[in-house]
Formats: C-alpha cells, structure tokens, sequence
C-alpha cells in the first residue's frame, strides 16, 4: 500500500471510477489541459479526451445545472467548483434544484452528481480563497456533504459519492492537499457514506471535528495529554450529512464532555447543529457545557498573515478550550 | 364541400410543411383540448373545488406547432407552468393535468408536492419543473451535453416566459450551448408581461431573439397564433440541432388571455383596449378556421371533436377529483433515493 | 391609535419613510402599479412615481446587485424579494458582496440597504412559495436579520431596518399579512433592531420563537396553562441578528428550561445556534435537555394540504413540547 | 527636430481625438509607471517579499485610453484584479498599490484584508472589488441608477474579463442598464484565456461585444494596443452616457503578457507561438513609438519619464513593504457601521 498525498488520492479515486464507468464526465474551470488550479484533475484530459474531461466558461451556475441535466439523462457528473467560495452564483441550481428534484418529482428523478470544491483557510486566500461553506449545505435536505480528512478517506469517500444517486458536495480542504500524506490502496475499497470516525480513543472529552480541524483536534488531545494529562478522544466525522448520530452520541455519553471544532464562522456554523443535538439528545450524560470552538463572527479570513493567524483556529486554540471543559 | 374539393385544398395546406390532414387535426384537437381543460380549472378554482390555477390559455398554438416537430419518448422536454399543451402534446393525459390541479397521490408530476403546472413525467421525457423561473435552461443544456457525450441523436427543449428570459441562467446555457453546438432548443413565449410588468420595462429590444446573434445561433420571431409556422421553425431548429448545428432560440409572440394566475387581478394593470387586443390574438379560432377554409377540418369533424374532448375533460376532472389524496406517511419518501441513506 | 394588519403597517412604513426621505426608493418585481403581489407597496407609485418605486425585471441578483450599487453612491434602497424563495439566484450579491463590502473595504463603504422578503408555509404555497430562508443569512456576518411577528413591531422595525446604515434583510410572514391586526401609532416610534420581548411571563419552561411561530408559541403557552397548569415564558426574539442574548439567557436560567420553535426545517436551521448558545452559557441553569420543535428535514413544504398539515409546526405540537419539557 | 516642426507634429497627432501632448505625456506615462510597478512585484514576489502578484501587463494601453475620458473625483468606477493603470489613471497611488500589495494596514482598498489587486478607494470613487468576477456590473448599474434618481451627472464605469462576462450577472446588468438608459460603460478587456480555457471555449463568437445589440445598445471592439482608439471610443461611450443614450460595451482586445498570476504556469496551455505573438501585442512600446513619430514624445523626456517612474516604484514599494502590518485587534472592526450593533 503507497503512500500518496490527499490531492494524489483524489486524482487516483477520478481516474479509477471513470475508467471503471464510461458515464463518468468532469467538469469544471481549467480541468482540462492544465488539470485544475490544484491539479486535481491533472491527467484526466490527456487520458479520456474532451467529450469526458470538460473545461467550462467561467459560471457556476452553468457548472451545476447542466450537471443536473446531464444527470438526468444518462451520465455520472463530477463537477469541480474551483474554489468552494465560488459555488454561491449556483446556489440557486444546487439548493433549489438540485436537492429537491428527487422530492419534488415524488421519486421520478434522480440526480447521481458530485460537485467537488476545495475549501478552508489558513492558505493566504483571504476572503475569498479560504471559506468554510458546509453549514450552507448541510441545512438542506435532499444534499449529503462529506469532508475528507486523510488520503485514504478522501478517495474513499469520492468513490462512493460518485456512486451515490444523490447530489454529494465533495469538500476538500485546500490545505491537506500537500501537506497530509497517508497510506491509500490501489484499487477499490469500501467506505460507505455517513459512518463517522473515532481518530482517537479518550475518556474525559470529546472533541467533535471534521476536514483540517480533525488533524488540529489530534494534535491539541497529543498536547493536552502529555502537558495535563488530559484524556481526550477525537471523532472526526467525515459525513456531515447524513450525521453519524450514533457514533457522534456514544462517545458524548462516554466521556460527558463535548467539544465542537469548526473553521467556519460560529455564528449559525455546522457546529451548532452538532451542539443542539448533543445538548438534546445526550443531556443527562453531559457533565459540562457543550462548548464550541469556531471561526470569529467577522466576514470572512483577512489576507494579512497577522489577520490570517487572528482568524483561524488552531492546535492552541483547541487544546485551551479541551483544558477548560476538563476542568470543568 | 366534395371529398375531391377539400382533398385537394388538404394536400394544399399540409404539403407546405409536410404535414398529414391527421397530423393537423391532431395539432388542433390538442389545442383545443388544452384549452378547455385550462377553462375548466378556472371553474373549478371558483367553485372552490380547486386553490391555484396558472394558464396556458393564449399560448397554445405555439406549443403544439413546436412540439410537433419533436420525437416524444426520445427527445427531452423542460417545461414551465405554461405549457399545459406542450406536454399534452409530448404524451401526459388529460387525467395527468388534473391529477396535479387536484394535487393527488397519484400526480407523475409530483404526487402533489407541488403546485399545479409544475409539469413533469418521467415516463414522457417531461423533466420535473420548478418555480424560480428561467433554471430550466441548463437542465436542458445539460441533458442535451448527454445526448451528445452518449450520441443518442436526443433533442432537449425547454420553454419560458419573456421575463424570466432576462435570468442570468439564460445567458450561461445559451453560452455553453452555443459554444459546444449542443441540441438544444430555447422557446421563449413572449406574452408582453412579467406578471404586470410590461415588456418595455423587462426588455431593452422588442424581441428576445435579438439575443441570439450574440452567442452565434439562430434567433426567430414566429407568431404565436400561426401554428404552422411555429412548427416550421421548429422543425428547422430540430433539424439543426440533430445535424450537430447547434441551438436556436424560438420566441414566440404569444397572448395572456387570463391574469397572470388565479391570485392576480390584471384589470390593475392592463387597460380595457390592451385586454381587447389580447383577445384578438388568440391562436384558437385562427388555427380552427385555417384548418376549416382548407377544408381539413369540416363541421362535422369538428362537432365530433368538440364533443369527444368535453367528455374527456369531464373524465379528467371527475375521475382526478375522486382520486385519493397523498398520505401523510408518505410525506417522508424520496429525500434520497430509496434504501440511500437520509 | 388605530388597529391596522401587519400588510398596512409595512405599506405605512414604507411610505412615511419614503416621505421623510427623498433618498429612499423601492425596487422590485412588480412593485409599481401592482403594488406587489401582497400589496405591500400599493399606492407607492401613485404617490412618489417611478423614479422612486421601480418594477424591476425578473431578475434577482439585479435587485441586490443594483441595490449595491445604489446605496454606495447616495440613495437607501428598500428592494423586494417577491417571495423569500426567489432570493437565491441573488445569494451570491447578498452573502458574497452586500455582507462583506464594509469589511472587505476596512470600514471605507457602507450599504444602507434593506431588503423585504415575504417567507413562511402554511398558505398552500408548496415547496417554492413556502420557505423559511433565514438560517442561510444569519450565518453570515454583516447582513442583519429581521421576523418581525406583530403590526406594531413591522413598522417599528422597518423603520430601524431602512435607517440602519448597514445591509438588513427583513423577512415576512406571508400568513401574518392579513391574519393579524394590532394597535399600530401613525408616525413615529423607537423600537431598535437587536432586542427580543418577553411576551409571555412564565416560570417552568421558556418557549424562543419568532415570526408566525411567535403566535403558536403564544397560543400553546395559554394551551398548556389551562390545561396542564404549566407557566411557560415567551420570547419573541424578532432580530435574529444581531442577537439579543441577554433577555434569551435571562429567561432560561431562570425557568430552567429551554424549548426553541421554528418553521424551517430542523436541522441546522436558526434553531440550532439558539440551542448551543443556551447549551453552552446557561448549563449550570438547565433542568431539562435545550429541546426543538421545528420543521421535517424534507426539502420543503408540499403542496396536498395533507402533506402540508404533516409539515408545518402548530400551536398542537408546541405544546406537546412544552408538556413533555416540563415533566422532565 | 525644431519645436516648429514637433509642434504641428503634435497638433497632428493630438486634435485626432481631441488631446493635448501634455494629456498624451501624461497618459504615456501612466501607462509605463503601471508596467513598471506591476514588473516590480514580480521581481518582490520571486524574491519571497510578496506572497501573490496578478497583473495588468497588456492591458494598460486600453485601461488608460478609456479612462482618460472618464471625469476623476466625479465619475465612480468598479475595477477589477487587473485594472492597475486604470486605477492609477483614476487617481490612486503607486503608494496606495503597493500598501494593497504588501497587505499592510495603510492599504486603502481594504487594510490589508484582501489579496493584491482587489482595488478600491472611496476618496476617488473607486469601489471596493470582490473576487467572484462578473458582479461587479451589477454595482455599477445600481451607482448609474442612483446617478440618474440624483441627477448628478456621473457616469459609471466597470471593468472585467472575457470569462467573466459570461456570468449571469452581465446580462441581468446590462438588460437593466439598458432599459433604463442608465450612465453605464461596461469594459471587456478580452486576452483570450480565463486563465487556461481559451477563447473558443469561453465564447460562442469571437467578440463579446456582439451581445450588445441583443440589449439594444452600441458594442464596440478596439484594439486594445491602440490606446488612442480606446480613447476615442470611451470619449463616444460617456458622451452618449452624459446625454442620457444609455450603456456602451466596449471590448478592448488586449493581450495577457503574464501567467494568469503568480500562482499559475501559463507554459502548460500556451504554446511558445502563442506565447510570441503575445508579446508582439504589447501597448506599451507601441504608444511609446506612436508619440515619438509624432515628436510628442522626444529622447529627454522619454529618458526623464523613465527615470522619474524608476524613483516612484522605488519610493512605492520600499516605503509600502516598510508600513506596518494591521494589528489583530482591528480585525472585529468594520463588520457594521461602527456605533452600529453587531
Ligand atoms: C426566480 C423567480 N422570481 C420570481 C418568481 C415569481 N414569478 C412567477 S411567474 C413570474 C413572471 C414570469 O413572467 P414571464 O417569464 O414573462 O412568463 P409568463 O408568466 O408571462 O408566461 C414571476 C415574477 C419566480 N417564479 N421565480
Ligand atoms: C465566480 C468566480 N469563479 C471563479 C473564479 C476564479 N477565477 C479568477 S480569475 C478567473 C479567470 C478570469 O478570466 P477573464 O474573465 O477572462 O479575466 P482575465 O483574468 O483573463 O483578465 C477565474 C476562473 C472567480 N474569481 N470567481
Ligand atoms: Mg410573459
Ligand atoms: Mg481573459
């Protein structure tokens, strides 16, 4: 088994399904010849040509719509949105289309489309290069949204949204993509949708994290347990939706502590979900608040490297707010 | 008239677009079926018996003559809230129609999710509409990049309104359409108004097809109460399209003979001669004297038409109205595709 | 003073503010002549022409775009939505551009803008004529959010909504505009964004809503006191955002109890923040788990008034929650 | 050559369109600081001073013949990431560039919140620009709007891409400008590629400006080399915007003499031809030529203009990278109208 970088994962996980499945088709702005922004899809044009490998005018909302029509007739679209901060001229097709063909047609259609977008901060993208944009996503019905976190979930994952005949929103995170490497598998194996992850066992507090934030989250638990001998287990959740409730619930319940990580802004942000459900559903094992640690609630990431560092949260961060709920 | 008489003046009108006596009597049938039973959800809706109608009434003539050109159960439609006659034409029932005015379990538009005309059915190629206006257009791109990535020789066509011709969506699919010279036909129906919002304050041009230049595809004006020559230029533009030609944009000059929908009052904002004019325009009488002059449609005929679309209407009405409604544990089904996780 | 709907408070606003100041225009679909669909804006255009009351064309992002454009050079824009669920082919001109241009320009332009959207189900509306869209929008930082739920604070706070000098999205209820009458002053009146009301006194559970579910929480509270003998607190937030967390936390730690009611769907709906903030700063008061009555996580209302009636939120449900609440 | 013989030279050259040497000198120069500036933050970038660069080398020509019709201080404009000579025509600062450049609190177009290249400043009618492309028309509409409710006599004027102008927001802005005959100027600056898609898979027709007459109004392509041509064509535009005649496209083909940005390896997509015949395409040493045939331009003053550009991008980017950083404690500021609850 190779060791491979998280964008390399992706890229194998492209080229296998659409070698495997002729209605697979890419598309996207500059996925062809020069293989995406982040060469995700570096290859792929050479290998399966233009009819499969589309580099599209600059407009999202045409990215997504025709990936609802191309999906309706026939064929297996991965839409790449170059950056997640640029999927919001087709929030229109994908909220108000895209999810709710299935229910609005009582289930006489069907959509299996992934749209891929590489998101987060902490790269120097300032406002506009480095948003979080789950909790647009994950509030409404009819979307599954996954946010890989290691090479081996990443092209795990891809391939079973790819298969889904449902519209999945594929969050990579721009910054794993050079920066992680882990062991990935030639060839198929199974990760099905909605099945959450323990990273690492503990007794005293759960911290809830996904995408960037889980690798943080393992790295603060490393540093409060040598420097506090605090004992905090990790769930990385992978699937935002459908949520892992089981998962997500046994571990509160064990520990009676619950911390949220997020890099998106708190206000309103994915975690809050997280939080009410915890806060309802594992209640009387909870012996602290449910706390949250969140982007701060201004627009967006500064440019500035000092603005940049203010903004995002970190192993520091985390690990001070693990120390406070254990105290607790 | 003598058989040999009409036969003649028959041949006559049809051999100019090539189309049968039975062809043409089957184009009026539909429009005037369409039209009576549009007629009929409005007494319905005033009868209390049915909440919301939205009409096709003024816009029929067009529809038929372009869906004409068609291949129903192998080219794609992307209807709008309009196109009642569009998709009687393409294969729904008039029992389909009014399973959606009912909102019944069993509407193939919806199961009676949505609100009427929200055409759709998977059986006929008719892909599920929505409200926002002016979306339709890149599902139809779409399915029509299908039809060429899997050489399936498919047509997509989609219909709008003038108004939601200005969406931005409209400039991206015809952009993408245009520049991979996809199968793809835009109809717009332009009636003069957005709601009460004339064309004059949601155009800059009298005509959306001056649009077309810009993306290099065909842009035609037909008149909207001309049958055949909507059908003329529909065929044209499907015949382009399977030729790997390319889309073209149809805007058809249409009229609104109702309010804008059973919630709207035009008399607010149309004046007395305006209303009188639009009344004038529709394609109904036109294409019924058309097809009488030429001696295809003779009295009897007609008589008998006339009578057999009533008591489908009837059916349709009744038989829809006494159907069962939704269940409530069925409101659940199809987030996600079934045995897919919710 | 007279008793008007919550529609001839709006159109009253509207007009008096326009009368103040010439810098004021409405724009939207059908907002002249018509008047708008709901006749919010009816008599407008009689009285101050077209200048100032344009019919737009059907074309969103243009109604928040221009509206953009407008305040940043000298005018107050007070633009229309015709329905909340036709806002998002303009979701990108309101998150993406009117949200952050204070932010992104370091505090050099400001957008004195609002923007009027109807929202809310139970009119036979179905999936697209139904929707309540504000968890979309307070989740982004710069816009502020408005539910007014009375005749009296419609008025006041679109007053404060179109003087405030940043971007206000103002959401109403479509089954309020004729269902509710109150006492509303003719002229004047302080009522500033940003504060909830205590609408209800109560000591066992507090009930959090706004807009239309202000009214069945309201209408549950006298429910389940009558029946049941259970006391429980209204508040009625009406600014979504800013939030007034000082009257939501004062009203739980003292009942103890928590229940937040709202009509979208549930999860990760506004509710949500609600329930972590209240998770997270008033544990050590809780007795009973922070609970949720709100909509199904289906896409959206459908249109069969069976179907209808299984989704909506009503005072029956409400005080269902409230009872098993206050029997924890 | 005497100063007679230069003298009718440049009445020559200059009553074409209208502009004195000096306006001609000025331009120039400019066109030259903005190369030069731009040239500098290469060299900063490569040297690890300046985490990303994208240029405006290759549009400066068509930037500052446009907008040296335009009315600084009056007049609004809404730049885009490579609208550097446009804004220094406006009234910035090579300064004020290179504070955006180095993100440094004093920066003007945002404190140092946004990337390089996402000009704005309120002092000079510039409006602060995003990163999604195309949205900006849509600004620029609403400023032309509010121009027109309050009489002011200002025209506004937006820039963009090819790519970008295939957004739908361009065509809802430009049916809305449109329509209202609004004072708008909508400036395609078209290179060809939106970063590796080249132009025949962005656009249906070779000239964007073909879209205009769909909207009914003029469309115009210059040469974006000929920066006199921008001009004239720009002095046409805000003519007609000041009248009351509406918005111009104009389309300026121009040519892209850099990666997309400094993240970007143009090499990959563009052949060495390509490559070549861009370079060929340069404004700048055209217009340098242009002047000097035309004696407006002499050796010393070209060798002064160098000289004194040398000491500005000197002075810009030594005292901007010397400018402090913005502090964290600013970052929470600036969500709302400071006073306003947030
Ligand atoms: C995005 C969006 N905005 C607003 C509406 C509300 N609406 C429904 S139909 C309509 C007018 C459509 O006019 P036009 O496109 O000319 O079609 P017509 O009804 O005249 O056939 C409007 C504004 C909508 N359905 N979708
Ligand atoms: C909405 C949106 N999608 C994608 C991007 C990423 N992006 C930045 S510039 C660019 C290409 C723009 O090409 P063009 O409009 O021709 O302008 P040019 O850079 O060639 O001057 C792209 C795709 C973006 N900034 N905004
Ligand atoms: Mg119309
Ligand atoms: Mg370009």
């Amino acid at each position: 088994m190779a060791r491979k970088t998280f964008i390399e994962a992706i890229r194998e996980g492209l080229a296998e399904e659409m070698r495997r499945d002729p209605s697979i088709v890419v598309l996207g702005e500059d996925v062809g010849v020069k293989g995406g922004v982040f060469l995700a899809t570096d290859g792929l044009y050479a290998e399966f040509g233009e009819r499969r490998v589309i580099d599209t005018p600059l407009t999202e909302s045409m990215i997504i719509g025709t990936s609802i029509g191309a999906a309706v007739n026939g064929l297996r679209p991965v839409a790449e949105i170059q950056f997640a901060d640029f999927i919001f001229p087709g929030f229109n097709q994908l909220v108000q289309e895209a999810a709710r063909i299935r229910y609005r047609s009582n289930g006489a259609f069907g959509l299996p489309m992934t749209i891929r977008a590489p998101y987060g901060g902490g790269i120097h993208g300032a406002l506009y290069h480095s948003q979080s944009i789950e909790a647009f996503f994950t509030h409404v019905p009819g979307l599954k949204v996954v946010v890989p976190s290691t090479p081996y979930d990443a092209k795990g994952l891809l391939r079973s949204s790819i298969r889904d005949d449902d519209p999945v929103l594929f969050l990579e995170h721009k910054k794993l993509y050079r920066s992680v490497r882990g062991e990935v598998p030639d060839g198929e194996y199974d990760m099905p949708l909605g099945r959450a992850a323990v990273t690492r066992v503990g007794r005293q507090v759960t911290v809830v994290a996904y995408g960037m934030m889980a690798h943080y989250a393992l790295e603060a638990a490393d540093r409060v347990e040598q420097e506090d001998g605090i004992s905090a287990e990790v769930v990385d959740l992978r699937t935002l939706r459908p949520l892992d409730r089981e998962t997500l619930l046994a571990s509160v319940r064990k520990t009676g502590k619950c911390l949220i990580v997020y890099e998106d802004n708190r206000f309103g942000g994915y975690g809050a979900e997280i939080a009410a459900i915890v806060a309802e559903e594992a209640f009387d094992f909870l012996d602290g608040p449910v706390t949250r640690v969140a982007g701060p609630d201004v627009p967006a990431v500064p440019y500035s490297h000092v603005l940049e560092d203010w903004f995002m949260v970190n192993p520091a961060k985390i690990a001070d707010a693990i120390r406070a709920l254990a105290a607790y | 008239m003598s058989d040999a008489v009409s036969d003649q003046r028959q041949r006559h009108l049809g051999d100019g677009v090539g189309l049968t006596d039975e062809q043409l009597l089957g184009m009026y049938r539909t429009i005037a079926l369409a039209r009576a039973l549009d007629q009929r959800m409005w007494v319905l809706n005033r009868a209390g018996r049915a909440a919301f109608v939205i009409s096709g009434q003024g816009h029929e003539g067009a529809q038929v003559g372009i869906v004409a050109a068609l291949r129903p159960g192998h080219d794609w439609m992307v209807p709008y809230y309009r196109s009642i006659a569009a998709v009687l034409a393409f294969g729904m029932s008039p029992r389909d129609v009014m399973l959606g005015q009912f909102g019944k379990a069993a509407d193939p538009s919806s199961g009676g999710r949505q609100m009427p005309a929200h055409y759709g059915h998977a059986g006929h190629n008719i892909l599920t509409s929505s409200s926002p206006v002016g979306t339709q257009i890149l599902h139809a791109a779409g399915i029509a990049l299908a039809a060429r990535v899997r050489d399936t020789d498919q047509v997509a066509i989609t219909f709008m309104g003038e108004g939601s011709s200005n969406q931005g969506d409209v400039h991206e699919g015809l952009n993408f359409a245009a520049i991979h010279r996809l199968p793809l036909i835009l109809v717009v129906e332009n009636n003069g108004y957005s709601i009460s919002v004339p064309a004059e304050k949601e155009l800059a041009r009298p005509d959306v097809a001056d649009r077309a230049s810009g993306y290099g595809i065909p842009g035609v004006v037909v008149d909207g109460a001309d049958v055949l020559g909507a059908y003329a230029a529909a065929r044209t533009a499907v015949d382009r399209a399977r030729a790997g030609d390319g889309p073209t944009l149809i805007e058809a000059k249409v009229t609104r003979l109702t309010s804008h929908s059973s919630d709207d009052q035009e008399s607010k904002y149309r004046s007395p001669e305006d209303l009188a004019a639009a009344k004038a325009r529709d394609p109904l009488p036109r294409f019924r004297e058309q097809l009488a002059r030429a001696g295809v449609l003779v009295p009897e005929r007609e008589r008998e038409l006339a009578d057999e679309i009533a008591s489908v209407v009837d059916d349709a009405a009744d038989w829809a109205e006494a159907q069962p409604d939704p269940t409530p544990d069925s409101a659940l089904r199809h987030v996600f595709a079934e045995g897919g996780e919710a």
